[in-house]
Formats: C-alpha cells, sequence, structure tokens
C-alpha cells in the first residue's frame, strides 16, 4: 500500500489559502481589491471620529472645544458624553430614577420566565441560565436602588428555581405562567391584588372547564369556561379587588405610563405583544384552515387586512381611532392600546407563518390521530400543533425579531420609543441641539445586540430539535 | 349474508346541533358568524355616537375642498389651490414612485449581494455577511434617519457652488462642483439633476378626461415597437436554430434596434437637456430630487436588499449541486448551466418570497413620514387629515388605499405561483 | 359626567403638551415638564386641587394633538395651537383665551443678504408639518406672485437642524418659536428674523366642545393670572396681598372671606386662584420665568404685554 | 383460534361516492369475532376506502355499517365510541416524530382512555415487548427502521385494547427483510384470536392466518371465500386473472 | 462483444488530494476502446472521485488523464472536448426538474452540440424507444418512478452520442424492481460495443459484461482483472475480504 503524502505545495498553507480564497482567477482578484477599498475607505472616513472621541463633557459645544484642543481645528469626533448623561433615558425614558431596579428585575425575571420554555428537558442549560441571571441581578440590582429586602427576596427565589430546575423542571413552567401578572405589577406598581385578582379569573376560566369538560365536551366547557372569566373580570374584579386592598393593603409606587420610554417602552411592547400574538396567531392559523367557510373567510380576512396595511397605519388607528370604535368615554393607556394593535398585528404574520408549518404536516399525521379517538382539539395540540411550531420555529423568530424592531414606529403616536422618541427629546435639551450621529449609533448597536441574539437563538433551536429526532 | 334493513329515519333532536357532525359545523359557523355580527354592530354603534357627541359627521366632501398647502415633490399638477383629493393623488404617486425604484434596486442590489455572499472570496463573503446582518437587526427606521442625516450634512450647500467675482479674479475653485460633466449637482436639499427639453413640440390632445403629450406618447410608442422588432429577431434566431442547430449573432442586432429609432426620435425632437444652474438661491432649471426622496430610497433599498440577498442566496443553495455537475457533465459551460438549469430552478423558489419583500417595502414607504416625504401617509394621513380634522375619513381611505396596492400585488404573486409549479407525482 | 368632575375624580389633571418645544413645554433630563404653557396647566390643576404638582403631561404631536382632546384622552391642551374658525367649529373644540398672540415670521441667515421675506424668492423654505403655518406660508407666496421650495419637517429641533445645515435658505414658524430657536444657535448673531409678520397667531389653551364650565374654569384661571399681573400680586407676595388688601377686584380674585364666593361658582374652591397664583405666580413671572428676556428664549413681551403698557392682553372685570 | 358467532362488524348495502366516482358499490359483508379476513384486489380497487370507512376516516353516502353493535352515523358520540374499539395500522406507520416511542403509546390511552400514566407505561411497555422492541421505547420514530417503526404502530394501536384491528397494507412500505419481522407480530395476534380485517398482497400471510379471503374489484367485493378455495379454486375470471399476476410475481 | 487496441482513457500517475486528504494516490490505467470496466471497493475508498476526475468534475493535482487523444489540463478548451464525448450517469440520476423528459434529452445537443432542434428530438425518440420510455417523453421527471428516471439519465446522455460512458452506482438509488429495468438498459448498451465504465456493486453485472474489474481501496487501485477471475481468484486479502462481504450479503 502506498502511504498518503502530503499535498504538493501549491496545495498547502497560508498561499493555498490565498489563492483559493482571495485571488483565484481575475475576476476574484477584482473583487477582492473592490473589498480592500471599500474597508480601507469606510475606515479612513470613520476612523478619525472614533479616535477623537469625547467621554465627558457637559454640552456639545464643549465636545467640539474639547475635540478642537486634541485633535486641532476642523477634526471631528464623537461625543459620547451626552450617552454618558443621557443613557438612562435611551434606557427607561421617564421612569422615575428610584424604581430602575423594578424593570431591571422584570426583565431578569422574564428570563427566568422564559428558561423553563427555551431549555426544556435540558436542566443543564436551565441551571446555567438561572443562574446567569442570579448573577446578573445581583449585581444590576443594587445599582438600580432596589431594597436590600428585595435583593435578598429574589436571590431565594432564584435559588429556590435552580433547585427545582434539578428535581421537577416542568413545575416552574408555573412561574411562567403568573410571570405575566408578576411583571406588569412590577412595572406599573399600584395594588399587588389588581394582577392577581385578575389572574383568579384565568384560574376560573380553567376550573370551570375541567369541571364541565367531563359532561359537556371541550368546545361547550371551553366557552363557557371563557364567558365565566368575563363575568369575572367585568363584575367581579373591581369590586372583589378594592375589598381586598382594603383589608391588606401592599402596593409599589404607581408608574404612569407616559413615564416609560427608550428600550423599556420597546421591550415591554415587544414582548408584550410577542407573548399574546403567538396564542391569537395559532388559532388564526386554525381558522383559516378550517374547513368551514364562515371561519374560514373571517380568518383570511382578517389575515389579510393586517397584513395588507402599513403597521404605522394600525398604530395611528391606536392613537386616532380606537377611540371612535369604543364606547363614548372608555379611555384607556395609549401604551395599553398601542400594544392591543401590535399583537394584532403579529398574530397575524404570525398565523401565515404558522399555517405554512400545519400545510407541511403530512396528512397521516390527522389520521392516525383520529384513528386513535383523539379529538380536534386534542389533536392539534398534542400531535399537530407541537410539529408545526417545530418546522415554523426560524419564520416565527424572524417574526419576533421584525415586531421587536418594528416597536420603534411607536415614536409617530407620540410614544418615546429609543430611536426617535428619546433622542428628540434629548435633542430638544439646549445642551444636545445638534447631536445626531450618536444615539443612533448607540440604539442601533443595542437593537442590533437584541436581534442578531435572537436569530442565533433560532438557529441554534433548530440545530437542537433537528438532531434530537434524527 | 346478512341483509341490511332499512335504517329507520332518525328525528331530530337538539344535542345533534353539537354532536352530530352534519350540525356541528353549521352550528358552529352560526354562532361565530352571530358573535361577529354583533361586535361589528358593537363597533359601528359607538362610532355612530361618538362622531355625534362630537358634532362630526362621516362623509368625504372634505376630499373636493381646496387643500390650501404646498407639495415639495408633485409628479403631477399640483398647486394649493388643488383639492385635497388631488394632494391625495399626489401622495399615491410618491408613494408609488418609492415603492417601484425601490423594488427595482433593491432586486438588483439583493441578487448582487446574495451571488457575492456564496463567492469563494472570502473577503467578500465575510463584507456581504456583515452587511445583510448589520441591515436585518436594526430597525429601518435608523438607516431612514441615518440616510437623511448624512445627505444633508456630508453634501455642499448651493452657495458653495459659486463663484463670485472676487474668486474669478483670483482664479480659485469654488468650494463645491457639480458632477458628470457638470450636469448634476448634489446639494444639502436634494439633487439636481438635469430635465429633457425638445425644441420641436408634439404638443398635447385633450381627450376631455384628460391630456395627452403626444412627445411621451411618441416616446412610447417607438420604444414599445423597438422591442417588439428585438422580440421578433430573437424568435428568427431561436428559428433559425431550431432548424439548422447554430444560433445567429443577435446582440448587435438587438442593441441597434433597441437604441436606434429612440435615438433618431430625440434628434429629430431635438431633444436637449436642461442643465441646473445656480440662480438665486437654488440651483435652478432641470429636476431637483428632495433628500427626503433619495433618502427614503436609499434607507429602503438598502435594507430590503439584505433581506432579498438571503433568499437569493437559499433559493440558488436549494438547487441541488447535482443540477451542475450533471449540467457539466453534459458539456455545457458554466454561464449556460447558469440560464438553462440553475436560475428557471432557483426562480421558482425565490419568487415567491421576493414578492413579500415587495409587499414589505411598499408598506415601509409609510416611514417617509420620519423624513416628511410627503407620499400618501404624508398627505391624506398627514397635513389633509390634520387641515381637516377627518381622522376618521382620512385613517379608513388610506388602509383602503393601501390594502388595495397589497392585495393586487399579492394576486399578482398567486397568478404568478400557480403558473411556475414544477409537476410531480 | 363633567369634565370638572372627571378630573376630581382621577385626582389629577391631564394635559396635552408639545413633545418638546423648548420654552413652551419640555421635559428635562428627569422627565419634569417645564415652560410657559406648562405652567398655566399648573395653575388650573393648582386651582382646582390647591396643588400645582397634581398635573399629568401627555406629548402629542401636531396630528394627534385634536383628537386626544376630542376623545377624553387630555383634559386641556395647551400646546401652542393657533385659533381659527375651522379649528373652532369643525373640530368641535373651544379656544377659551390667547395666552400669547404671536404671528408667523422668517428666519435667514445673514450672510444670505435678504432683508424682507418678499426676497424670497425661490428659496427652500423649513415648515414644521400638522400646522398652521403651512397655509400661511402659501398664501403669502401666493400673494406676492413669487415662488418657493417646501421642506416639510417633523419637529422643531429637526426644522433647526436643516435650517442650520443649510438645507434650507429659511426657516418660517411662529415668530416665538424662531427667537426661542435663535436664541439657542450658537452663532445667533448670523441670522436675523425678517420684518415680515406674515399672519396672525393666536396661541391658547383649548378644551372640548360642550362642556362651557370647564372652559370657564380654564378661561377664568388664566384671566386671574392676568389681573395678578394688573394688581402687582406674585408667587410671593400673594399670601401677604391677602392678608392686606383693600382692593374689593382682588378680594374677589383671592376668593376672601366676604367677598362673595365667585370662584365657588365656577365650582372651585374659594381660594382656587390664589392656589394658582401661588403654584406659579402671575402672567408676567410666567413669561418672565420662561420665555422672557433674560431667558435662553429672550423674548420680548411685545404684544403680549398688559393692555395698560400697550399690549393686547386684557382681562375682563372679575365680579 | 377461535371464531364466535358474534358480528364484529356488519356492512349492508353500502355505497360510496368520491364527488362522481363511484367508489365503493353495494358492499355487503359480515365480520364475526375473532375472524381473520385479508381483503386484496387491484390497485385502485377500493381497499383502503373500505377498511377507512369502518372507522369512518370516510364518511359512507349510503347503507349501514354497524361496527359492534354501534351504527356508524354522523353522530360523533358514535364515531368516538366507534374509533376507540377499532385500532388501525397504516402504510406508513404515520408515528408521531415528536414523541418517544412510549409516548406514542400512552398518548391515546392517557387522553382518551384516561388512563393513569403509570398504567398507560405498564400496557405500553407490555406490548412493546410483544412486538420484541422493548429496549426502543426511549427513542424517537425517526431513529427506528421502518420495520421496527411499523412495529410500534401495531404496539400504539393494541394499547388502546382495541376489539378489532384494521391493517392497510402494513408491510407494503417495508424492505423485503422487515416484512417478515411485521408479518411475524401479525400472526401472533392473529393467534391470539384478535379480529382482523387486514389489506395486504402478501398471499404467504393470507394462506397462513386468514379465515376468509376477500377479492374486491373495482369498487365491488368479487368474490370471497376460504384461502385454500381461494387460491386453488377462484371461481370469477378476474380473480384468476388477478392472481397469476401476483403468484408470478 | 469486441474490443479495440484503441485507448480511449490513459491515466498515468495521478494523484489526488482534498485539502489534506491525500485520496487517490498514484492512479495508472487504461482503458481501451469498447472496453466495460467494473470498478468497485468500499465506500470513501476514491471510486466516485476517480471517475468524476475522468471528466473534470473534480480536478486532480499530479500526473496525466488522458481522454480520446485529448489531455486533461487547465485548458477549457480541451475539457469542453473531453466532455462532450463523455457521457455520465449519476447515481442520483441529476434530471432536470423544470424542463419535461424530451428537453432533458435534446438540451444538450441543442445548445452544445449546436444540432437542429428537429434533429435532436429525434435522436432523443430514438433513444427514449432504446430505454423503453418513449410514451413518457412529455412528461416531467417528477412524475416518472426512480427506475424511469434512471433510465431517462442514461437516454439523456446517449443523445450527446459520447463515445465512453460512465457511471457512478447508477442503481444504488432504486428499488430492487426498478434495479433489473436499468442493468438490462446498461447491458444492451455494452453488447453495442459502448465504451464503459461503471462504479457499482451489481456483481452479476460485472460477472455478465465487465472485460475487467477494479478493485479500489484507500485511494488505490489494488487489484485488476477479468471478472472471472477476480471472484474466482483473487489475490490480494484485501479483496478477498471485499468479496465476502458483498456475496455473503
Ligand atoms: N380523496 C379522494 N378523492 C377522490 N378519489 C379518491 C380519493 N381517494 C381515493 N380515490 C380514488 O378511489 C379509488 C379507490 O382508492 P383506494 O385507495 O381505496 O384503492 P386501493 O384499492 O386501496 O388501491 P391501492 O392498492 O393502490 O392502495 C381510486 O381510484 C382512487 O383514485
Ligand atoms: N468534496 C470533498 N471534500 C473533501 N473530501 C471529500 C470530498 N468528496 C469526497 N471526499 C472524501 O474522499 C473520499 C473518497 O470519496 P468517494 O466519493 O470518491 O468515495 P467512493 O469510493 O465513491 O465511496 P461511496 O461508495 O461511498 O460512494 C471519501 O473519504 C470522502 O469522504
Ligand atoms: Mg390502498
Ligand atoms: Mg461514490
Amino acid at each position: 500500500m502506498l502511504p498518503p503524502m502530503a499535498p504538493p505545495v501549491t496545495e498547502r498553507g497560508v498561499v493555498k489559502w490565498l489563492r483559493e480564497n482571495l485571488f483565484s482567477g481575475w475576476f476574484n482578484t477584482i473583487l477582492t481589491l473592490a473589498g480592500i477599498y471599500v474597508i480601507w475607505s469606510l475606515v479612513t472616513a470613520a476612523l478619525p471620529w472614533w479616535l477623537n472621541s469625547v467621554w465627558t463633557a457637559e454640552s456639545l459645544s464643549q465636545c467640539r472645544e474639547i475635540v478642537t484642543a486634541t485633535a486641532g481645528e476642523g477634526a471631528t469626533g464623537a461625543c459620547w458624553a451626552m450617552i454618558r448623561e443621557r443613557w438612562h433615558q435611551f434606557l427607561f425614558g421617564f421612569y422615575p430614577q428610584d424604581a430602575y431596579w423594578r424593570p431591571v428585575l422584570a426583565f431578569g425575571l422574564l428570563f427566568a420566565a422564559m428558561a423553563p420554555v427555551l431549555f426544556a428537558g435540558q436542566k443543564r442549560n436551565l441551571s446555567v441560565l438561572l443562574g446567569a441571571v442570579a448573577l446578573v441581578l445581583l449585581v444590576t440590582l443594587m445599582p438600580a436602588s432596589a431594597p436590600v429586602a428585595v435583593v435578598v427576596l429574589v436571590m431565594a427565589l432564584l435559588a429556590g428555581f435552580i433547585a427545582l430546575a434539578q428535581v421537577r423542571p416542568a413545575m416552574l413552567l408555573w412561574f411562567t405562567a403568573i410571570y405575566p401578572a408578576l411583571c406588569f405589577w412590577l412595572l406599573w406598581g399600584g395594588s399587588i391584588w389588581v394582577p392577581v385578582v385578575a389572574m383568579l379569573g384565568f384560574v376560573v376560566m380553567g376550573g370551570a372547564y375541567l369541571a364541565l369538560v367531563g359532561r359537556m365536551g371541550p368546545t361547550t366547557s371551553a366557552v363557557t369556561g371563557v364567558a365565566l372569566a368575563l363575568v369575572w373580570w367585568l363584575f367581579v374584579d373591581l369590586p372583589l379587588t378594592q375589598v381586598i386592598d382594603g383589608i391588606a393593603p401592599f402596593a409599589l409606587a404607581k408608574v404612569n405610563s407616559d413615564q416609560f420610554g427608550g428600550f423599556l417602552l420597546a421591550i415591554t411592547i415587544g414582548v408584550t405583544a410577542i407573548t399574546f400574538s403567538l396564542p391569537i396567531g395559532i388559532l388564526l392559523a386554525l381558522g383559516r384552515q378550517s374547513d368551514m367557510l364562515i371561519v374560514k373567510t373571517l380568518c383570511v380576512g382578517f389575515i389579510e387586512f393586517i397584513r395588507g396595511v402599513p403597521l404605522i397605519t394600525l398604530l395611528f388607528t391606536a392613537s386616532l381611532l380606537l377611540q371612535y370604535f369604543l364606547p363614548p368615554n372608555t379611555n384607556f393607556d395609549i401604551i395599553l392600546r398601542v400594544i392591543i394593535l401590535v399583537t394584532l398585528f403579529a398574530a397575524a404574520y404570525l398565523a401565515e407563518v404558522i399555517r405554512g408549518g400545519l400545510a407541511a404536516l403530512p396528512r397521516g399525521q390527522y389520521e392516525a390521530a383520529d384513528a386513535l379517538g383523539l379529538d380536534y382539539w386534542r389533536a392539534q395540540r398534542l400531535i399537530i400543533l407541537p410539529q408545526a411550531l417545530k418546522i415554523s420555529i426560524p419564520a416565527i423568530v424572524s417574526t419576533f425579531i421584525g415586531l421587536f424592531k418594528d416597536t420603534t414606529l411607536v415614536a409617530f403616536v407620540g410614544l418615546m420609543d429609543p430611536l426617535k422618541g428619546v433622542t428628540q427629546i434629548v435633542r430638544a435639551d439646549i445642551d444636545w441641539k445638534g447631536i445626531y450621529w450618536e444615539p443612533y449609533i448607540f440604539v442601533g448597536a443595542i437593537f442590533f445586540v437584541i436581534c442578531f441574539g435572537m436569530s442565533r437563538y433560532s438557529m441554534y433551536l433548530e440545530r437542537k430539535l433537528k438532531t434530537d429526532h434524527r | 349474508m346478512a341483509v341490511a334493513s332499512d335504517v329507520p329515519k332518525e328525528s331530530f333532536r337538539l344535542s345533534m346541533l353539537i354532536y352530530d357532525t352534519r350540525y356541528r359545523s353549521i352550528t358552529i359557523q352560526i354562532f361565530v358568524l352571530l358573535l361577529f355580527a354583533l361586535f361589528v354592530s358593537w363597533l359601528i354603534s359607538n362610532t355612530i355616537s361618538n362622531l355625534a357627541i362630537r358634532g362630526k359627521e362621516f362623509n368625504f366632501g372634505f376630499l373636493w375642498s381646496r387643500a390650501g398647502y404646498d407639495i415639495g415633490q408633485a409628479l403631477i399638477p399640483y398647486s394649493n389651490d388643488s383639492s385635497h383629493l388631488t394632494a391625495l393623488f399626489v401622495g399615491l404617486v410618491n408613494t408609488l414612485v418609492v415603492a417601484l425604484l425601490g423594488c427595482v434596486l433593491a432586486t438588483i442590489l439583493g441578487v448582487i449581494i446574495g451571488v457575492l455572499r456564496l463567492s469563494k472570496n472570502w473577503l467578500v463573503g465575510r463584507l456581504m455577511t456583515v452587511y445583510v446582518e448589520m441591515f436585518r437587526n436594526v430597525p429601518l427606521l435608523l438607516w431612514i434617519l441615518l440616510s437623511y442625516v448624512i445627505l444633508s450634512e456630508t453634501t455642499p450647500q448651493p452657495r458653495d457652488f459659486r463663484v463670485t467675482d472676487e474668486m474669478a479674479a483670483a482664479g480659485e475653485a469654488p468650494a463645491a462642483s457639480m458632477m458628470l460633466f457638470d450636469t448634476v449637482a448634489v446639494t444639502n436639499r436634494g439633487t439636481n439633476i438635469p430635465s429633457p427639453l425638445f425644441d420641436v413640440s408634439l404638443g398635447s390632445v385633450d381627450l376631455g378626461f384628460m391630456s395627452v403629450n403626444l412627445t411621451i406618447l411618441a416616446y412610447i410608442l417607438v420604444i414599445a415597437g423597438s422591442v417588439w422588432i428585438n422580440r421578433r429577431i430573437l424568435a428568427a434566431a431561436r428559428a433559425r436554430q431550431e432548424a439548422t442547430g447554430d444560433r445567429p449573432v443577435t446582440w448587435w442586432k438587438s442593441l441597434l434596434v433597441l437604441f436606434g429609432p429612440v435615438i433618431a426620435l430625440s434628434v429629430g425632437l431635438g431633444l436637449h437637456l436642461e442643465i441646473p444652474e445656480l440662480k438665486g438661491f437654488n440651483f435652478a432649471g432641470g429636476i431637483l430630487v428632495a433628500h427626503s426622496f433619495t433618502a427614503l430610497l436609499i434607507a429602503l433599498t438598502l435594507y430590503t436588499a439584505a433581506f432579498i440577498a438571503e433568499i437569493v442566496r437559499a433559493g440558488i443553495m436549494a438547487i441541488n449541486r447535482g443540477q451542475s455537475e450533471a449540467a457539466f457533465a453534459l458539456g455545457l459551460r458554466p454561464g449556460r448551466t447558469m440560464n438553462l438549469i440553475i436560475l428557471p430552478q432557483a426562480l421558482r423558489v425565490i419568487i415567491p418570497p421576493l414578492i413579500s419583500q415587495f409587499l414589505n417595502l411598499t408598506k415601509n414607504t409609510s416611514l417617509g413620514i420620519a423624513v416628511s416625504y410627503l407620499d400618501l401617509r404624508g398627505t391624506l394621513g398627514g397635513i389633509t387629515l390634520n387641515q381637516t380634522g377627518r381622522e376618521l375619513e382620512c385613517m379608513l381611505l388610506m388602509m383602503l388605499i393601501y390594502l388595495t396596492i397589497s392585495l393586487i400585488i399579492s394576486a399578482l404573486m398567486n397568478l404568478y405561483n400557480s403558473s411556475v409549479q414544477i409537476k410531480a407525482r | 359626567q363633567s369634565t370638572l368632575e372627571a378630573v376630581k375624580a382621577r385626582g389629577e389633571l391631564i394635559c396635552g403638551s408639545n413633545t418638546g418645544l423648548t420654552g413652551f413645554g419640555a421635559p428635562d433630563a428627569n422627565g419634569n415638564w417645564a415652560g410657559f404653557d406648562v405652567d398655566l396647566c399648573r395653575a388650573v390643576a393648582a386651582a382646582i386641587f390647591g396643588d400645582g404638582t397634581k398635573v399629568k403631561f401627555v406629548p402629542t404631536t401636531g396630528e394627534t394633538r385634536f383628537t386626544a382632546l376630542q376623545s377624553g384622552e387630555v383634559d386641556l391642551l395647551v400646546r401652542n395651537s393657533t385659533w381659527t374658525v375651522s379649528r373652532d367649529s369643525e373640530l368641535a373644540l373651544d379656544f377659551v383665551a390667547v395666552n400669547y398672540y404671536d404671528g408667523q415670521g422668517f428666519m435667514v441667515k445673514k450672510d444670505l443678504g435678504v432683508s424682507s421675506a418678499k426676497e424670497l424668492d425661490g428659496a427652500t423654505v423649513c415648515i414644521q408639518t400638522g400646522t398652521t403655518t403651512e397655509l400661511n406660508l402659501a398664501d403669502f407666496f401666493k400673494q406676492n406672485n413669487i415662488s418657493y421650495q417646501p421642506v416639510t419637517v417633523a419637529d422643531d429641533s429637526e426644522a433647526q437642524r436643516q435650517y442650520l445645515a443649510g438645507a434650507c435658505d429659511a426657516y418660517t414658524t411662529d415668530a416665538s418659536g424662531l427667537a426661542a430657536s435663535r436664541a439657542t444657535m450658537p452663532d445667533a448673531e448670523n441670522h436675523v428674523i425678517l420684518p415680515e409678520i406674515i399672519s396672525k397667531e393666536p396661541l391658547g389653551p383649548v378644551v372640548r366642545h360642550g362642556d362651557s364650565n370647564w372652559g370657564d374654569i380654564v378661561r377664568w384661571t388664566y384671566f386671574a393670572l392676568l389681573i395678578a399681573e394688573e394688581k402687582g400680586i406674585t408667587k410671593a407676595n400673594v399670601n401677604e396681598v391677602a392678608g392686606s388688601t383693600t382692593d374689593e377686584e382682588v378680594k374677589r380674585l383671592l376668593g376672601l372671606a366676604d367677598s362673595g364666593d365667585l370662584p365657588a361658582k365656577l365650582g372651585l374652591p374659594n381660594d382656587a386662584f390664589k392656589n394658582a397664583i401661588a403654584a406659579v405666580g402671575n402672567y408676567g413671572e410666567i413669561f418672565a420665568a420662561n420665555i422672557g428676556e433674560g431667558t435662553t428664549i429672550n423674548l420680548a413681551r411685545g404684544l403680549n404685554a398688559l393692555w395698560t403698557q400697550g399690549g393686547l392682553q386684557y382681562a375682563p372685570p372679575f365680579r | 383460534m377461535k371464531v364466535s358467532d358474534e358480528v364484529a362488524i356488519q356492512i349492508s348495502g353500502m355505497n360510496k361516492w368520491y364527488g362522481q366516482f363511484h367508489v365503493l358499490r353495494d358492499i355487503n359483508m359480515t365480520v364475526n369475532r375473532g375472524e381473520r379476513i385479508v381483503i386484496c384486489g387491484p390497485s385502485g380497487s377500493g381497499k383502503s376506502t373500505l377498511i377507512r370507512c369502518i372507522n369512518r376516516l370516510e364518511e359512507h353516502q349510503q347503507g349501514q355499517i354497524v361496527v359492534d353493535g354501534t351504527e356508524l352515523t354522523n353522530d360523533l358520540k358514535n364515531i368516538d365510541k366507534v374509533r376507540s374499539e377499532v385500532g388501525m395500522v397504516f402504510q406508513h406507520f404515520n408515528l408521531f416524530p415528536h414523541l418517544t416511542i412510549l409516548e406514542n403509546c400512552t398518548l391515546a390511552p392517557i387522553w382518551v382512555r384516561k388512563i393513569p400514566k403509570r398504567e398507560a407505561e405498564e400496557t405500553a411497555m407490555h406490548f412493546l415487548r410483544k412486538v420484541k422492541i422493548p429496549e426502543q421505547a426511549n427513542k424517537y420514530p425517526g431513529q427506528l427502521s421502518g420495520g421496527q417503526q411499523q412495529r410500534v404502530a401495531i404496539a400504539r394501536s393494541l394499547c388502546m385494547k382495541p376489539r378489532i384491528m384494521l391493517f392497510d397494507e402494513p408491510t407494503s412500505a417495508l424492505d423485503p427483510e422487515m416484512i417478515k419481522e411485521v408479518l411475524d407480530t401479525m400472526i401472533e395476534l392473529a393467534e391470539e384470536g384478535m379480529t382482523m380485517l387486514c389489506v395486504t398482497h402478501e398471499m404467504g400471510f393470507a394462506q397462513a392466518v386468514a379465515n376468509r379471503v376477500i377479492f374486491m374489484d373495482q369498487g365491488q367485493i368479487v368474490e370471497q371465500n376460504e384461502p385454500r378455495e381461494f387460491f386453488n379454486n377462484p371461481k370469477s375470471d378476474r380473480t384468476k386473472l388477478f392472481l397469476s399476476q401476483i403468484l408470478g410475481h
């Protein structure tokens, strides 16, 4: 047998790499040179500006003086001092400074709530994520002026979660379920009983369903459950809250939603809309796949309408038209109205994405479920949706990314999004009038990190689910 | 064998509405329809009472009243004496122009980037990846604002172009100069490009409802004629190829046919360019392309191109490597392989998501408001709404128009989709 | 439910404000609102609650402001809005007073060598969209038979950016706004405001049509501030004056004992206007503190001087 | 192998159309409890459709189908009842790829029969042992060979403790070596006295276990007989032609 | 079956690397016109790579390959010339799914050989008849079975009237019943005297038609011999091991 030989010189090392990757043929050589030229011109154009960055100054004019002083007449330089002065507004808007720990905590716990969903069945990753959350909260909560008691409580809670993750990870889902109420309470403050009593509505719904499902079948009992829950929210909720609050008042300082701004606003809108759009999107997709003509037509009509108009018109609907459509004198928070419209918007897009997943399932899956005697909803929940959602994960995540980016559009209805709203406020300040690159770069970089992270996570998820089963 | 007895006719029971497959779906549908009707009537009655409370009425009469404001970029005749309806159309045309140009440019750029991303050239591949990730993960609004700022901050003022007497005497050059043989001036308020003028005017005929400019008509006719002749030439070439196997060289004929007549017509009509010239505050003559338009177009193009690049890349990668190998093995050259084998297949994969990108781009033109580009959203949904206070009417009308545009685009998409499905068992 | 009841039940007043116009209404780094318009809101809040901080500001854009008012999202709109007949009638709004008499003007760079707006033929002009200025501008150029190229921008800071960058030759908006802008420019001396004032811009607080009592409250709170200036009552001396005054009108205004209960007839506490003055000071003080000479905005009283000093600000008798 | 006189399935005067196309024409047949019936016939003759009508995966338009005393009408309750009595094994297995083998088997017992999870898992392991793949219980279907998958499909059906099993060409998607595994499982099942209806072209299987062979053509039952008679003395010409093709293969 | 002395393919001292990996090591072989050679060997031994080097789908780094008197270098003209002389059939057919069967067959003759369309279609129909599927001419590849597709792929290559045919495991992606169809076609081709190089594990085919069997392992030609000798008297141990596995299968 001949031993293997090393390839000839032309097949080895840097030379080969350069030849193959940069200079194979005249066309590639031109491309390479063009690429180098592009990089060169970008660097020469922007580098001095970056190098002359000023980190501490009181105002833009001071920044400019410093740049002139250090780099000579006519030199330009970035004025990061502005970010240094106003970063908290880009992150939190006008949220009371002594309560910054509340959004920080809500955001940290968001990951704790998502952990059991993101890493279902992976104890190790689950604990790692929970540990990371605990660590981050530990170092951020105190500077964000959280009371010591809160920090201790949170650490204890997270330690409990990590312990639970080892034994019964599924139990953590209960925290996921109550998280929305907790988050609401942390962000907006007010009496704790408001979210608690509101959540009880879901308990009523679930209880009624479970109690009736044996006798009346799933559809009827679901409808009854929803009806009972509605009754609860419309008639019982408010008085009960007041009564309990009278007996055992426990409240955080109230924060108005007009104090929300910056990334706090973007994330609040984004996360809420994502959470609620998923179930609505699933229902719409199922409706669209249904063979009941009227249901199907309504779903198609809704989806096509929402997808056919720009988000910005829907936002204007939230700010201008919703008032016409609701009973006279109803008035609720503009952020809430925006969230509702953004949720519907995302739901329509998700519905299309999920429909793609449903269509990709072979008919045999439906038939096998039927043949085993599973009814429609069980078949959907146990067999069809888990598979369809899995297929559509990449598309779902890119919808989420799009949605998160689109939260910047709320600036057009007067809300303080990080990109236009806060920047505008900052620039209305006499000190910083005339600054424009720095806020855009700062905000853009944060968006990039978040969105890029999400897309990488979806790739990871895709890979993981693939190796799992095949 | 057992003989079937007649099934006794079942009497109708109420529970059958829920448990009988025949009635069940009808029951549900009627229930849903009822809920829906209730919901809609609730909305309508709310709207009516709200309108009453505010002492407003719902009608579109205001569209015919005088608009009273000016629009910087009006591609159809418009002045502040025109009606709000005309303003609406000006906005609509502005929307469509950006959308159309954006789609074309984004497609070209996207295809180039998508192909370059697949390139074996390491450097270029990385650069394109950076480009794509950067644009996909940062909000469009930022790109729009940024390109506007770049355009208006890095370009010279019109007066930088001025040559004063002293400067002329001293032989100094002005701070800025025009580009492309002194025909295009980029200032910080816009790009001034030359406009075509004709010595011979063909006039126009009035058809009652609209007047037709005969010069434009002549161009359209000549171009259509050239295209038709070119197609005949290509058809003839194909016929010849089918008959003899030899494909005659046609590119110079095509060039001649496509450009000859147009040039001839232009010479005949005495076409010349009106070069923008600095007069008073601004460049006069020629056409001014405002930066709000350019910035919006650039941002939309770059942003959408990143998405299109991904679509193109996925489309090409979806074609099995075996396809090109088989073509090579048959002796087809790489160029032919691309044209005859890869592209026809890749296009089927590429076109549907591409069209939905077009749809997105069209809807995203509404962000032009960020740079005060007066598109549909800026005229009807902005100034008109503001000056008349008819938010209900304006918003509904605007949504309807956007919806119509979208539905037309997606109808085309479906038509295309069903026509190119690859046949399978 | 009347607006007053609603406000009382809520425990705070909601004011529609500008998204950020230096001097008139803008939040500072901590989110506290300050400005000429903002102080009027605080005065109304003080009149109702005796506390000028019980007010929430909702930033509104040119497009959303009237809808926000109509739909009850805000109780009161104080956002330099011009009083016109169409807004009064078609939009079903009530302008209850004019707290600032303004007019639209032009600002240009000095080295442009322009001394009158009529020389602006062919110029590029920056305007803020969603305002009456767009219409005035069109009318002005049409009347003078000259042409212009409009550049519409969304807000004041963007307009200024464009103007400073030279993207437009002239910037037009209310003269007060021009002055405010000019004051904050690094090279204020290089810019001139042209003499022409091409329109009347009476700016004032707006309320919903149909609740006259609420309109009266806002209107008389404003007049109370005017009367206070007239009578020399200031934030600092209001309590002192209340103890020592002999002027019957002042007594009625401050709701002193045995002076009748005029404020109460509006549905307010009797010392409502005393509280209002105590909270923000009189009209002159508000002006001086936010936009007057000595501030960065540096506006002269001009038309907004009291009638006694040759201006237009004139309050009906408080009786 | 006992065949009782009790009727398990009774089909009378049944007709079915797909749109204009008359797929099943006047089907009459009775299956007794414990009987094992093989259905064969050329492609497109309506075998699958017939089988699928029996657990109402397809709706019939005329005639009567009574399964285990329950008539199949539009009444959902009846349909549910029949489906939980009748197990079905498909040509393409139709396992649920996102669930493990064990979960595949316990899903329906837990959710339809409301059996506690522990118990369901025990039953499932019992049947997985029976089809000889207990060691695969925690794998996913995608990790199994075709023959193993089909055996899981059989076990999955058995876990519902059905009284009747339907098979629609259970071996035709399998490689030759795997066919035997599945057939062995089916034979074992037959020996335990399960009522079985099986569409298959495996004549060896038919001869080994069937009580009766039904031959279909163009939507009709052309001939039915004991296997021996059927193969050696086919009466109709159509059957003879078919057999010559099948066996010659 | 005639084998002339003319040399069709001549490979000498050929080496090829994939990066650091030495796939083909010092290959020397000569194929005469009309010869039919079967190449076999364990997976990964470089059979496909060798075949693909012959029509330059892969580049070799050392040594010489001369096909029909033309040496394969970087010269594009030579490559084109060789490729139009050499037909290739792939394991996965690689038909063009967007073209009909007929278009698949006429594409290369029209664009490469510049043959009039009518004539190309006639030739195509001739070869389609030869592979016994003329009636499918206007269908699309997706509508045919695997065996039929592979026969189309053969016809497509033949339409270029190649003097040499290369086959890379043409039957390994097919169901057993379809393998026969394709092998029959290939045998017929062999009988007409086509020069063929065929990578296959179908030992029956090798014994029936090959003049020579080449056994490769780890990128080397380990043994080559007449089929009878090769199967009955393998010389190298490696070959013996391989044959025992293959035949025992
Ligand atoms: N959903 C359907 N709509 C219309 N026709 C159908 C449908 N399903 C099946 N058919 C037709 O009904 C006839 C019977 O189909 P069936 O699947 O029952 O045949 P089969 O005997 O099982 O054939 P095979 O052996 O190929 O499985 C066929 O002609 C088929 O084309
Ligand atoms: N493009 C490539 N890059 C790197 N290595 C490759 C490439 N193609 C093939 N190889 C490696 O080269 C070796 C020979 O591959 P080749 O496909 O020629 O084997 P083969 O004998 O045809 O095997 P099989 O019977 O599995 O088709 C294998 O080890 C393979 O992993
Ligand atoms: Mg069948
Ligand atoms: Mg191989």
